[in-house]
């Protein structure tokens, strides 16, 4: 167990300094820059900008300084200027270069409960929805009830999420005000953007599940529990259950990472004040300290969910041995 | 009255190309603590029969059409599922032919062995536990306390098998049907595990119903033997006289194939010519007409009934012939002839 | 640690039950920030860019510095005439080049400190010191040794070193702040009520850089350690989501401010500001509705688009064939139909623009200059060479460059349409994101790109400056030196006719010239509560937030009587009862 | 499902593990004509098929149906409802008006005017705010998505089956520096590349004048850059299975070359899986087009696709005005495609799932 954590610590290093780099290759060879503005300013106080940015910086410079808490001030590489910011090393993403007053960890910090929230909740609407669905349709394979089931999982992963969204917005708060059209505050806000973000991935999560119990029901050991006597609802529960969910749950892992990235649809439709906004806003804005910032997040979100997508295949599967790699 | 009962059971399966009947008529009579072998080819149907009377086939596809499986009287295929699984595990056991794949691979051996005393008997689960315990004891797996933590895939092949018989012998079934349960074990396993098979069951006075294809391991295990060719039985009665004298030509094929250690290399080991059939195309006579040496043109045409071997037929040579039954329209012929030889 | 149950079944029951928990906590904490309702919400959009007065320069950012700041003086939201801020009085010397103010006695920060002279001196300094990299800051260089102080360059160019005392902003007094120009300006009124001539705490902000030395920006202007002078402080903020104020005790003037709490909520689509708007959970929409609606909600008595001073139009690239050819530009400038995208694409009263300046510029009115006519763009085409008699033309595909944006996007299409109807010109469009489109247009990498001006005060100085040579807002390569000549004398002509006209000249030169083709002249597109009092109608669309109120029903009642406009009620989501200032409270009680 | 999940795999995509799990490793003769077999006794599969040829078709042949053009505006009280097609079957005011067309639309067009002159179908499916008809746009529009699809199917099989099938053979240490680039390319968020493959592949030409990419094409080259990965996944897990699979090891020792195993065992037994895996990429990609527009950075105007038609129709549901038939008409386009989709990979599945189907 701590040799599979340390070894995967050791990956999750390595890819986020991939990560890491390749961000900040590309965010600086987009053409446009942070400041770049409707209003072109006096190059004096560009420069002033650009040197309070350290973005007057050599390229491997703005690198080291963007991976580590270098000082290069202490190292007199910096001349008289004091504002050096942490870097990532130092769990310092510095401030962002849109909004000039809000430090990156402080936007991480105020929009990824929110977004993690808002996740949840639609993962929470995928599995309620996904495995209900799966269930139904797994137990009862060929009926009306099952191609029904087939269908509507089938539709919901044809729908881009925006359309799904406008229409519970039209539908079930302004129609029907039963839930609030926008914003953020209250459980009743998650209700409509969860649902739209979760409804894919309930679809997907469905047929997994589906497929999953179909496969397993039909495994030896299940006619084994059979000739024992145990009841048709145990069996399901306790035997055929935790390896149907396997599938679902190593889709958890992608369906994170795709929660992540549609959430920004999501966030923009319901006003949420979740990462997703700054996913598009840090890369459109040149924002480099944002960009790199969320860039991270969605990178240390998925890469840990898939560490807690492996421990759970152990936490089921007493085969499943973490210290060997394949 | 016979523990079990089992009359002409029809079992179908449906397939994308139509249904496929893969019992054609199964029935055999087991009394309480008798130990009956049912041999034949692999797809013979002997599995599928004796899946299908504790109705333990998926439905669908499987589809059981006729018959009767009186177990103490009742029969189980109008049993309702809450009765069945009554019936189920506590009356009849089941061991299956691969452990690995029957045992349940997420679940302790502990788990799997208590469940069917916390269904049947409602025991706490500390006394089920020292059931359990004892059970595994029982089969000789050493450490029973430390292995009902273990889960299956840190067993060896033949413990595991042991802990099948173990799971099926807990709640003291009336029958047990162990469907080819060593085949996947290699020879000195096997015999233990039939060693252990036979002292259990007769401390516990079970029935067994002993599901293999291999006729030199039953000849001295089972008394009475039944033999399936094509989903139907062609032949059935002592063991003894059925390894002596075989009356189905099929059954005599199947002795001629079984390699005795004296057997010398240099002769080429007899084989049933042909291949089994097709059970989608199912033959309109004997369906062991097409590679049978006697067969003649009315084997072809008709299909001949599993009937007592009349005692007076076989009488005449002298035989004592105790329930013998064949289904062969030459066998009484041929057996005479062989007989009178 | 917990001893792990033995079997899958219950590992899987206790790990889901424990996800479960962990997933309420996270929805129970993200969602802890629920906040009642403040007495007023709107949104200008997304989330502004800061919260330092000198560091912004948009927009809404503008709304929200209105709430937190005051400048030496203010502009009334109805007239737009300069009124007293934090000074109370002022003279300007004959010369028209010395301001001496007099601040407030009772002028306060919000941390009780009294505002002087002197943090107004230190605010002007701050702006203009090249670290503090004020986007504004040229806009100051009308005063006295501005410039020089920025740049560090003297009038000939040579660098010289930075001297404060050189710059004419002096705090002459405790209360008495004198400013001196570099010349008489009478466009120095309207850029002194602008937001970013507002003061900014100097002990607080200097205590946290000493105290935060890497990353004090970050640190000072959140709520509990924001200092301001203005109706409002600041009392939450939360990214990407919401900026609470309440009313600013402090404030001289704070007994005549309404409402107790607004909140500016970060909005980014404006369909969802809209729904917002009619669920009742915003007062104020300011920003691009959807034009498809714009019909729908002409009628009603919230929505009273009224003109704006702001120009959209066509950058032309004048460094690039064809677009040398003024006569091509003219082609382009007079093929449009700005009738039609301002009737049919944009719906809200938008006026064809054939000036530069909309009509509104204050007392300017722009010259006559040019038309709309297909068969005359044809002609100019034709004259010139560049389209045979059988009307094909030899131009070679040309690229319009606009942002990502619905609207830019459909008056795009409808331009490339009319072009290609009435000069056989191909036309492709080209979305780009705003940085790249912002680069291309500062690179001159683009023939056409979408343009809009909004000015800062109505004076045609805030349009037409930015076409001399080398101006930062110029980005056409378009140079012409008798422009350059005539607005650089009407910069310092203090006769108003006389400058109007040079002005006007200048106007007429551009619009002969057209670096740019102008389309449309801006409308407000201000969707409001019709409870809501005090609310500027003015071509700036600029808002006093602390005239703000909340009209009772009667009031209500009575200003729809009065009202001019025929239009259909809407149903209010304000207090029936009203909420006035303490002032007007105790008055009305 | 019995075989443990693969461990060393970092984000281990559920999808394709499903779909591997169900393929057995095993070769089946006759395997095509088997699955052609079953997949025509399979209503839904057949009525996927004949959607999708019609949508081809259709996409294909646009110019010369008897639609308005897709750009035509016009500009006066708009949008207007549908019109049902018994009510005003067909009108006169054909407007040639077709924005940029390559050559051979061009010609296309050209026929059609000729055929049906100025005649042109009603607004069966209403108008857009400016006029433009819907029917016509989402035909038109259908030219884009099933391009974007075409695209990512092309670099799915052949970058991602190439890389997948090249790190499967290959020796560890490759496997493991392709497979990982593989990871870091799927951590980094899509949409950071897409942003920066759109701002700089399509950074404007110093002459502006003639282009070598448009945007439309970049459009493509990034959806295609980031629909591979998933499928190169697929195809090396397949291929580790294969490699180690009894048949393939007994064909080796039977000394067959290399060359062979792969024409003979490998290719045959990727391919289903792939197929398979294409049936659940086309959808997500379509739905990737559409996020993209639904963010501003799709396709440009006056080309039209699914996605923006979309976009501008959820755009366009609003409390005051409900425009239903703008998001009514591209969201049954995609869903019915979708779902055709969806459904015709449930079929293909199931018909290659030998396990299953051979019970």
């Amino acid at each position: 167990m701590r040799r599979f954590l340390l070894r995967r610590l050791a990956w999750f290093a390595l890819t986020v300094w991939a990560v890491i780099t390749i961000s900040f290759v590309l965010m600086r060879s987009v053409p446009g820059g942070p400041l770049s503005s409707d209003r072109t300013l006096h190059p004096s106080v560009e420069a002033a900008v650009n040197a309070r940015y350290h973005l007057d910086w050599p390229a491997w410079r703005q690198y080291l300084q963007t991976l580590g808490p270098l000082n290069l001030d202490e190292h007199g590489l910096l001349g008289d200027r004091s504002a050096v910011f942490g870097g990532i090393l130092a769990l310092d993403l510095g401030p962002s270069l849109q909004h000039r007053d809000v430090s990156v960890n402080e936007i991480v910090a105020q929009s990824l409960p929110v977004s993690a929230a808002l996740g949840v909740t639609a993962l929470g609407w995928a599995l309620l929805l996904g495995l209900a669905g799966g269930l139904v349709s797994a137990l009862r394979p060929g009926t009306a009830l099952d191609t029904t089931a087939r269908v509507l999982s089938t539709l919901g992963l044809s729908l881009p999420n925006f359309v799904i969204a406008s229409l519970l917005v039209l539908a079930l708060a302004v129609a029907l005000p039963i839930f609030p059209v926008a914003g953020w505050g209250s459980p009743a806000h998650l209700v409509l953007p969860g649902f739209a973000l979760g409804a894919p991935f309930a679809a997907y999560v469905a047929r997994l599940f589906r497929a999953g119990l179909l496969e397993t029901l039909s495994q030896d050991c299940i006619r084994t529990a059979r000739a024992k006597g145990v009841p048709w609802r145990a069996i399901v529960l306790r035997h055929a259950l935790p390896g149907a969910l396997v599938p679902v749950i190593s889709f958890l892992g992608p369906a994170a990472a795709g929660i992540l990235t549609g959430s920004l649809v999501i966030e923009r439709i319901f006003t949420i004040p979740g990462t997703g906004s700054h996913f598009v806003a840090g890369a459109l804005n040149r924002d480099y300290a944002l960009a790199m910032g969320v860039t991270l997040v969605y990178t240390v979100a998925v890469y840990a969910l898939n560490v807690l997508v492996d421990l759970a295949y152990a936490l089921i599967d007493p085969r499943v041995e973490l210290e060997k790699d394949a | 009255m016979s523990l079990l009962e089992v009359r002409n059971l029809r079992v179908s399966f449906a397939t994308p190309r139509g249904s496929v009947q893969a019992v054609e008529s199964f029935g055999v009579s087991i009394d309480a603590g008798e130990t009956i072998a049912l041999v034949g080819e692999s797809g013979s149907g002997k599995s599928v029969s004796a899946l299908a009377l504790a109705r333990l086939l998926p439905t669908p596809p499987a589809r059981i059409e006729t018959g009767e499986v009186l177990f103490e009287g009742r029969d189980l295929l109008l049993l309702g599922e809450r009765e069945l699984q009554r019936v189920r595990g506590k009356e009849l056991g089941f061991v299956f032919q691969d452990p690995t794949s029957s045992l349940h691979p997420l679940m302790t051996i502990g788990e799997q062995l208590e469940e069917a005393l916390l269904v049947h008997e409602r025991l706490p689960r500390t006394s089920a536990r020292q059931r359990a315990e004892w059970a595994l004891a029982e089969v000789g797996i050493a450490e029973p306390k430390a292995r009902l933590t273990a889960f299956p895939h840190q067993l060896s092949g033949g413990m595991r098998q042991r802990v099948m018989i173990a799971m099926a012998l807990l709640t003291r079934p009336k029958l047990l049907i162990a469907d080819e349960p060593t085949t996947a074990l290699d020879v000195t396993v096997q015999a233990s595990l039939f060693a252990l098979l036979r002292k259990v069951q007769r401390e516990h006075g079970t029935a067994l119903l002993l599901i293999t294809h291999d006729l030199a391991l039953v000849s001295t295990f089972a008394r009475r033997t039944l033999v399936m060719y094509a989903g139907a039985v062609v032949e059935s009665g002592l063991t003894s006289e059925l390894v002596a004298r075989p009356a189905h030509p099929y059954t005599r094929a199947l002795l001629r194939s079984v390699p005795s250690l004296s057997t010398s290399l240099d002769h080429a080991l007899p084989v049933i010519p042909g291949t089994p059939p097709d059970p989608a195309h199912p033959a309109l006579g004997c369906a062991f007409a097409p590679r049978c040496e006697f067969a003649l043109t009315a084997c072809h045409q008709r299909r001949p009934a599993l009937v007592a071997l009349s005692t007076s037929a076989s009488g005449a040579a002298g035989v004592r012939v105790y329930n013998r039954r064949v289904a062969c329209t030459e066998s009484e012929r041929a057996l005479a002839a062989e007989v009178s030889s | 640690m917990l001893s792990m149950p033995s079997t899958s079944g219950a590992r899987l029951a206790l790990s889901t039950a424990l996800l479960g928990v962990l997933g309420a906590c996270v929805v129970a904490f993200a969602l802890r920030s629920g906040r009642p309702r403040a007495d007023f919400a709107f949104t200008g959009g997304g989330e502004i860019r800061s919260l330092d007065p000198h560091g912004v320069t948009g927009v809404p950012e503008g709304r929200v510095i209105a709430l937190l700041y005051e400048g030496l003086v203010a502009r009334n939201p109805h007239t737009l005439a300069t009124e007293p801020g934090a000074a109370e009085s002022w003279n300007v010397s004959p010369d028209g080049r010395t301001y001496t103010f007099t601040l407030r006695a009772d002028a306060r920060w919000s941390n009780g400190d009294p505002l002087l002279a002197a943090d107004f001196e230190w605010s002007f300094r701050r702006m203009l010191e090249p670290a503090t990299a004020c986007e504004y800051a040229s806009s100051l260089w009308l005063i006295e040794g501005a410039r020089e102080f920025t740049t560090g360059l003297a009038a000939d160019g040579t660098p010289r070193e930075r001297d404060w005392s050189r710059v004419g902003i002096v705090a002459v007094q405790e209360r008495t702040l004198q400013i001196r120009l570099e010349r008489p300006t009478p466009h120095f009124w309207p850029l002194l009520s602008s937001h970013v001539f507002a003061p900014v705490h100097r002990a607080s902000l200097e205590a946290l850089r000493e105290r935060h030395p890497r990353d004090w920006a970050t640190h000072w202007t959140r709520p509990g350690t924001l200092v301001t002078n203005g109706p409002f402080r600041l009392v939450e903020r939360r990214v990407g989501e919401v900026l609470r104020f309440e009313r600013n005790e402090q404030y001289w003037d704070a007994r005549n401010v309404a409402l107790r709490t607004v909140d500016v909520l970060s909005v980014e689509s404006w369909s969802s500001a809209l729904n917002l708007y009619l669920a009742g959970e915003l007062d104020w929409v300011d920003g691009a509705i959807p034009s498809s609606l714009v019909p729908e909600l002409l009628g009603r008595e919230d929505f009273d688009p009224r003109p704006y001073l702001g120009v959209y139009f066509y950058r032309v690239n004048v460094t690039r064939a064809p677009l040398e050819r003024r006569e091509v530009r003219a082609a382009l400038a007079t093929a449009l139909r700005r009738k039609e995208i301002c009737e049919l694409v944009l719906k809200a009263g938008q006026q064809p623009a054939f000036s530069f300046l909309p009509p509104q510029a204050g007392d300017y009115r722009s010259p006559k200059t040019f038309g709309e006519s297909s068969d005359y763009a044809q002609k100019l085409l034709v004259d010139a060479g560049l389209t045979d008699a059988e009307g094909k033309c030899d131009l070679r595909e040309l690229e319009l460059h606009f942002n990502t944006s619905e609207v830019h996007r459909d008056i795009a299409e409808v331009a490339a349409e009319q072009w290609r109807a009435a000069l056989g010109l191909k036309v492709r469009l080209r979305n780009q994101e705003w940085k790249s489109f912002l680069d291309a247009q500062g690179k001159l990498d683009y023939d056409l790109s979408r343009s809009s001006w909004i000015a800062d005060y109505a004076d045609p100085s805030s349009f037409l400056d930015i076409w001399t040579t080398g101006h930062e807002n110029n980005r056409t390569g378009w140079s012409n030196r008798q422009y350059d000549e005539l607005v650089a004398a009407a910069r310092s002509e203090r006769d108003a006719a006389r400058r109007r006209e040079l002005y006007a000249n200048a106007e007429r030169i551009l619009m002969h010239e057209l670096p740019c083709i102008p389309i449309y002249h801006y409308v407000s597109q201000n969707l409001v509560d019709p409870r809501v009092g005090g609310f500027g109608q003015n071509a700036l669309n600029e808002q006093s937030p602390k005239y703000w109120y909340w009209r009772s029903d009667e009031e209500l009642a009575s200003v729809r009587a009065q009202s001019m406009r025929r239009c259909e009620p809407v149903e209010s989501h304000g207090p029936s009862a009203g909420l006035y200032p303490p002032s007007r409270a105790e008055e009305r009680r | 499902m019995s075989t443990s999940p693969r461990k060393g795999e970092w984000f281990s995509d559920a999808t394709f593990e499903r779909v591997a799990a169900q393929f057995a490793v095993e070769q089946v003769p006759n395997l095509w004509a088997d699955v052609r077999r079953r997949l025509a006794a399979r209503a839904s599969a057949r009525w996927s098929l004949r959607w999708l040829l019609a949508l081809v078709l259709a996409s294909l042949i646009v110019p010369l149906l008897p639609l308005p053009s897709p750009a035509a505006m016009a500009l006066d009280k708009q949008p207007k409802p549908p019109v049902a097609p018994w009510v005003e079957p067909f009108n006169e005011r054909f407007e040639p008006y077709y924005g940029e067309l390559n050559p051979l639309d061009r010609a296309l067009v050209s026929v059609r005017q000729r055929a049906f002159g100025e005649k042109q179908t009603g607004p069966w499916l209403g108008t857009d705010a400016k006029g433009r008809d819907t029917l016509a746009r989402i035909l038109w529009g259908s030219r884009t998505s099933l391009l974007v699809a075409l695209f990512a199917a092309l670099t799915s099989l052949t970058i991602g089956v190439a890389w997948g099938a090249i790190a499967g053979l290959a020796r560890s240490r490759v496997d493991n520096a392709m497979m990982r680039t593989v990871d870091v390319l799927q951590s980094l968020p899509t949409i950071f590349l897409v942003i920066f493959l759109l701002s700089f592949l399509n950074a404007p030409s110093p002459t502006g004048a003639a282009r070598s990419v448009s945007r439309e094409t970049v459009f493509f080259l990034v959806i295609g850059a980031v629909s591979w990965l998933p499928m190169a996944r697929v195809v090396r897990g397949q291929v580790l299975a294969l490699r180690s699979a009894a048949f393939v090891e007994s064909a080796r020792t039977q000394g067959a070359s290399t060359g062979w195993i792969v024409r003979a065992h490998l290719v045959p037994n990727v391919l289903p899986i792939v197929l398979v895996y294409l049936t659940l990429t086309l959808p997500s990609v379509i739905l990737y087009e559409a996020f993209l527009s639904f963010l501003g950075l799709g396709v440009e105007a006056p080309n039209v696709s699914w996605g923006v038609l979309a976009a501008d129709g959820a755009e366009a549901i609003s409390p005051l005005a409900t425009f239903w038939w703008l998001p009514l008409g591209p969201a049954l386009a995609m869903g019915a495609t979708l779902l055709a989709l969806g459904l015709l990979g449930d079929a293909l599945r199931d018909a290659l799932d030998v396990k299953r189907s051979e019970a």
